[in-house]
């Protein structure tokens, strides 16, 4: 059990951040390439204000989320009236930035040789305890960003902004200022971004530049187009499929001889991309498919139904 | 040389031809009507750049319904757009060159022949088509077109948007190339006079469909202007 | 002084890469981020004939080239033309690419490793630039980045060839009417842009070593370059791609590569910045009446 | 910027009557090329208008210019409403939406990610809809929509409301009721029946008609089917090569030497 708690966290939060990709590309058509720069940024914030500086994890998380926040809106002000590919392109120049930002200035993040001892953000006493708490309040979080986009289904703002992804001139010419509602979304899911990654902190509790590489980005990025990219389980089905098979089936359950055991890592980045590879060309929309129609959900449509009937 | 028959074509979804039938020998054959007619999209899909829905095509005896464009410019079949009909970056020289890949003649020969047709060609050969004048613009896409020594050539509004004494010199140009090196010529206009007086024989097409064939001289400014729903 | 001249070095190969990729996304339309891998295929070929079979490297250096050339045009047949036949869009189509780059890095790596290869070359002559040593190969790959350059102008600008590949990349629909094969023309622009990639490869190989990140750790670079660079035209990207290229390896050995990042990042956005507001004209060209 | 209510009007007294959009020396050329040069128009005097021309006459980006997609080069255009003028060269596409003209689109327009019903509602959704906190149901709203929708529902068949616009034909009348809800004051139609099957196209006239008497609705049509202009419209602007040749009711145009000349050629004239 306390072998599974690990992983398992560690999948939470790439669920989380994929819902958060689904809110901004499978929603909105914002292609974030740099996925790994917002949560990075919000990892590394926490951590260095509660390891350097001794500020309470929470005051921390909220401090990182707030910075990333700020970050995204700066950026997303220069870049989300570009078209999709410079939007690409330079939030994975960010992630970058991000990156080498860690590695080079050691003296705030002791670059490579490694951050910590980054705390739980709660400790009711015993470790495997509070580790397995951690992970509900993860899972808790994950499934309240599910349960957000899953409204956004059938809510004004949701409609907005799939206008926004399908057609953007369209959608100006309806009356909708399609830049500043980008803008205002990309702002608070890059902070949400910060706020999971402020927890990964606290998950992975050594903070190393390694951590930041733009292969989370991309694992996040398969996962999504995997699962659907318009699909609210998208990043779920993909996640299990992808992080899960891997880090917590095989890694836990199947008997992988030695030699070949070293190699994990790389088979499953090769196959990774294989699978993205077989996605876009096969299944461009993913596993889930298109969006199912439910019948609207509203008043007069089911009562109307009803009178046909 | 080129038989029609049932064709339709659109864009996407949008059906806009619903089934046009006609047949052209050795001949200038003019596509008339007004705007939305359908001109521009009958002549596209003549050129196999867009899917064609239903009906069928033979070009010279083949049938070309499913071909690509590239095979059908090689049989012999040239197109010259309405818009976007130079390769704006290329040099004048280069525009003509590639309408040379296509035969056997050697550049120069066909290079020759075609300054005698626009001798104002010869002095802008080094300039970026790109940069050329509207006039000198369709005369490069034309010269493009019959460097590929074509048996057909299909025009679409050549003389959209220029001076009328352009228009004019173009339009006598099209009947030397018919009557000189032989060319059986597709003529989309919006202006029907000018283009009735050099057609043998026209075609009016209203909202997508066929609304009269008939020889140019029997085409009277009353049936035209119903078909025009002027 | 120094810093210049290696800079100057440094940016040879980035400018044979920044090429390559132009070239594609010329004529494509698309990003190619498997190109890191075209580049990285290059320098391992050379490693196989170099340090592998005893080839001398600068006979080492045509057969690798011409490889990666054929693994870049294999990569359009079997993996972007479909693509591009579905009809996947823009973003997918990179999507899609970067899911090939894993694949092609992470297969190099299952094959040699995580070692680091270093090129044997047999007389590495030291020479003294301006009092700044160099060696030959250093000066063989700048003169060889010089040829290519001026070779990928003359292809594009002087033979037929290039008028085909030029028209195809500007109106694919008159290209076609005119009698432009547009796979035969395509498979030819991936091939040559391979080789160009692949000297890159060789040539970072050479000033460093190689493993299997080599082409990744640059194709940010290459796709920004080239961007800022001016995509659209081969001749901007020749002279901008340079430029940029140039200035990037100076600041990176002037400061860290942070500040080079940060630099280039916000050029990057300047640049697209400038170019959309003057594209706002361009677009409503299309804007019929 | 919330909503039509609360766009920026300069002060100014409000115009007596109907809504007009004003032009002077309205310019644009892409290149060498004028595509508009006008010096002075009033459109939106008369109930329904039509805008006629050969092509390239620059109907199209004339619309665009209204709003404001195709920035002039030069000159002046002004929307006089009972609320004030205001000048729409200052605003920017979305704004002119909310003010209340708003353009239908010549070419298929949709978003394939929304049913017809979620387009509609995204119409009618307002800027106090469209927080992104919002995400609970707002029945009030659900119910006052849905009603709205059902009565233009009720005029036009759709194959599956709750599904997507399947054919060409659905795609461009969703277009068309996409802009009704919004309320328009002043409608642009650029070829609003091209794709539209002849018995839809007759209930939408029928509706412009309706709502151009019922309401203070003015409406400018561009149409390359002659009859439609002929029979709906009061008031025909006839432009060739950026200019506006000619104006008057359908009947003078339709006579007038010029626009045959224009169509056809001087000798059909």
């Amino acid at each position: 059990m306390n072998a599974l708690v690990f992983p398992l966290q560690g999948l939470t939060i790439i669920v989380c951040l994929g819902v958060l990709l689904h809110l901004q590309f499978g929603r909105t058509g914002i292609v974030n390439f740099g996925v790994v720069g917002f949560s990075g940024l919000g990892m590394y914030t926490t951590g260095i204000l509660v390891v350097n500086y001794e500020v309470p994890f929470a005051l921390a998380l909220l401090i990182a989320t707030a910075l990333t926040g700020l970050v995204a809106f700066l950026l997303g002000l220069l870049i989300l009236n570009l078209e999709s590919e410079a939007v690409l392109v330079a939030t994975l120049a960010f992630s970058t930035i991000v990156f080498y930002l860690v590695t080079s200035e050691s003296w705030l993040t002791e670059g490579v040789v490694g951050l910590g001892t980054v705390p739980r953000p709660f400790d009711v006493g015993d470790t495997s305890t509070s580790q397995l708490l951690f992970l509900l309040v993860l899972v808790a979080i994950a499934a309240a960003l599910l349960v957000y986009a899953a409204r956004l289904q059938h809510a004004p703002y949701g409609r907005l902004l799939f206008s926004i992804q399908d057609n953007e001139t369209l959608s100006r010419s309806l009356g909708k200022p399609t830049f500043r509602h980008k803008l205002v979304f990309f702002t608070v899911t890059c902070a949400a971004m910060g706020a999971i990654g402020g927890l990964d902190a606290s998950v992975n509790q050594f903070l190393v530049p390694r951590l930041l590489t733009a292969d989370l980005t991309f694992v996040v990025w398969i996962a999504l187009v995997l699962g659907g990219r318009k699909r609210v389980f998208g990043a779920v089905l993909g996640t299990l499929l992808t992080v899960g098979i891997f880090d917590i089936v095989i890694e836990l359950y199947v008997d992988v001889p030695r030699e070949f055991a070293q190699q994990l890592p790389n088979v499953q980045l090769m196959l990774f991309g294989l699978t993205l590879i077989l996605v876009i060309l096969f299944r461009p929309q993913g596993l889930l498919g298109e969006r199912r129609r439910k019948p609207q959900d509203s008043p007069t449509a089911e009562s109307r139904k009803k009178v046909q009937a | 040389m080129l038989e029609v028959s049932g064709l339709r074509s659109g864009y996407g979804d949008v059906t806009v031809l619903r089934g046009i039938s006609f047949s052209l020998d050795h001949e200038i054959f003019a596509v008339l009507g007004a705007n939305g007619a359908g001109k521009s999209t009958l002549l596209k899909t003549l050129a196999r750049l867009l899917p064609i829905t239903g009906g069928s095509l033979t070009f010279r005896g083949r049938d070309v319904t499913q071909s690509q464009p590239h095979r059908l410019a090689a049989a012999g079949l040239a197109y010259v757009p309405q818009e976007s009909n130079v390769f704006p970056d290329l040099t004048v020289a280069e525009n003509l060159s590639i309408g040379g890949l296509i035969g056997t003649r050697t550049k120069e020969e066909r290079l020759e022949e075609l300054f005698d047709l626009f001798p104002a060609l010869s002095a802008r050969m080094r300039q970026k088509a790109g940069t050329l004048s509207g006039g000198e613009g369709q005369m490069v896409a034309v010269g493009r077109a019959l460097m590929q020594d074509p048996s057909l050539i299909l025009l679409d509004e050549p003389t959209a948007g220029l001076s009328p004494k352009y228009a004019d010199a173009l339009f006598s140009m099209i009947s030397t190339i018919h009557r000189d090196k032989g060319l059986s010529v597709v003529l989309a206009e919006q202006n029907a006079s000018k283009t009735l007086a050099i057609a043998h024989r026209a075609m009016v097409l209203n909202l997508g469909e066929v609304f009269v064939i008939d020889q140019a001289a029997n085409l009277d400014t009353d049936s035209l202007r119903e078909g025009y729903r002027l | 002084m120094d810093t210049l001249i290696i800079g100057l070095i440094e940016a040879a190969p980035l400018v044979l890469a920044a090429i390559g990729f132009t070239l594609i996304y010329y004529l494509n339309g698309f990003i190619n981020v498997a190109y890191a891998e075209t580049v990285t295929s290059g320098a391992y070929f050379a490693i196989l004939f170099n340090s592998i079979l005893g080839l001398n490297f600068y006979a080492a250096i045509v057969p690798a080239a011409l490889l990666a050339g054929a693994l870049s045009a294999l990569t359009y047949v079997a993996v972007f033309r479909p693509a591009l036949r579905r009809g996947v869009g823009k973003i997918e189509m990179i999507v899609l690419s970067v899911g090939l780059s894993f694949l092609m890095r992470h297969a190099v790596r299952l094959f040699f490793g995580v070692d680091l290869y270093l090129f044997d070359i047999t007389d590495p002559s030291y020479l003294s630039v301006f009092g700044t040593g160099v060696t030959s190969a250093q000066i063989w790959a700048m003169v060889l980045a010089v040829l290519i350059a001026v070779g990928a102008y003359l292809l594009t600008y002087k033979t037929t060839y290039g008028q085909q590949i030029r028209g195809l990349a500007s109106n694919a629909d008159l290209a076609a009417t005119s009698g432009i094969d547009p796979t035969k023309t395509s498979v030819l622009v991936w091939f040559v842009s391979g080789v160009a990639g692949g000297l890159a490869g060789i040539f970072i190989g050479v000033f460093s070593f190689v493993d299997y990140t080599l082409g990744w750790n640059l194709i940010l670079i290459i796709i920004m370059v080239t961007i800022i660079g001016g995509i659209g035209s081969v001749r901007g990207a020749l002279v901008a791609g340079a430029a940029t290229g140039i200035a990037t390896a100076v600041l990176t050995n002037l400061s860290d590569p942070l500040y080079a990042q940060v630099f280039l990042l916000l050029l990057f956005i300047a640049v697209l910045r400038f170019r959309a507001a003057a594209a706002r004209s361009v677009k409503t060209l299309m804007a019929r009446s | 910027m919330t909503g039509a209510s609360s766009a920026t009007r300069p002060p100014g007294s409000p115009a007596a009557g109907a809504k007009t959009l004003h032009l002077h020396d309205v310019h644009k050329h892409y290149g060498g090329r004028t595509v508009v040069d006008i010096d002075d128009l009033v459109l939106g005097a008369h109930g329904i208008e039509g805008l006629i021309g050969p092509n390239g006459a620059g109907k199209t980006t004339l619309m665009k210019l209204i709003t404001h997609v195709v920035s002039p080069d030069r000159g002046r255009i002004e929307y006089h409403s009972p609320d004030g003028t205001v000048l729409l060269t200052q605003h920017s596409p979305d704004a002119i939406a909310r003010m209340g003209v708003v353009k239908t689109n010549q070419v298929i327009q949709d978003f394939e990610s929304l049913t017809i019903r979620e387009s509609l509602l995204l119409s009618l959704a307002g800027a106090e809809q469209e927080k992104f906190y919002k995400v609970l149901r707002d029945k009030a709203f659900l119910r006052r929509a849905d009603q709205e929708i059902d009565e233009y529902l009720d005029i036009f068949t759709f194959q599956d409301p709750d599904g997507r616009a399947g054919s060409a034909g659905e795609k461009k009348l969703l277009d068309i009721l996409r802009c009704l809800l919004l309320k328009p004051r002043f409608l642009l139609m650029d070829e609003p029946t091209a794709g539209l099957p002849q018995e839809e196209t007759d209930k939408v006239m029928e509706l412009m008609r309706t709502k151009t008497q019922e309401t203070d609705l003015s409406i400018l049509i561009i149409e390359h089917d002659l009859d439609l202009i002929w029979g709906t419209c009061e008031f025909v602007h006839f432009m060739a090569e950026g200019e506006i040749l000619l104006q008057g009711t359908p009947s003078d145009v339709r006579s007038n030497a010029t626009v045959a000349e224009k169509y056809l050629g001087a000798s059909h004239a």
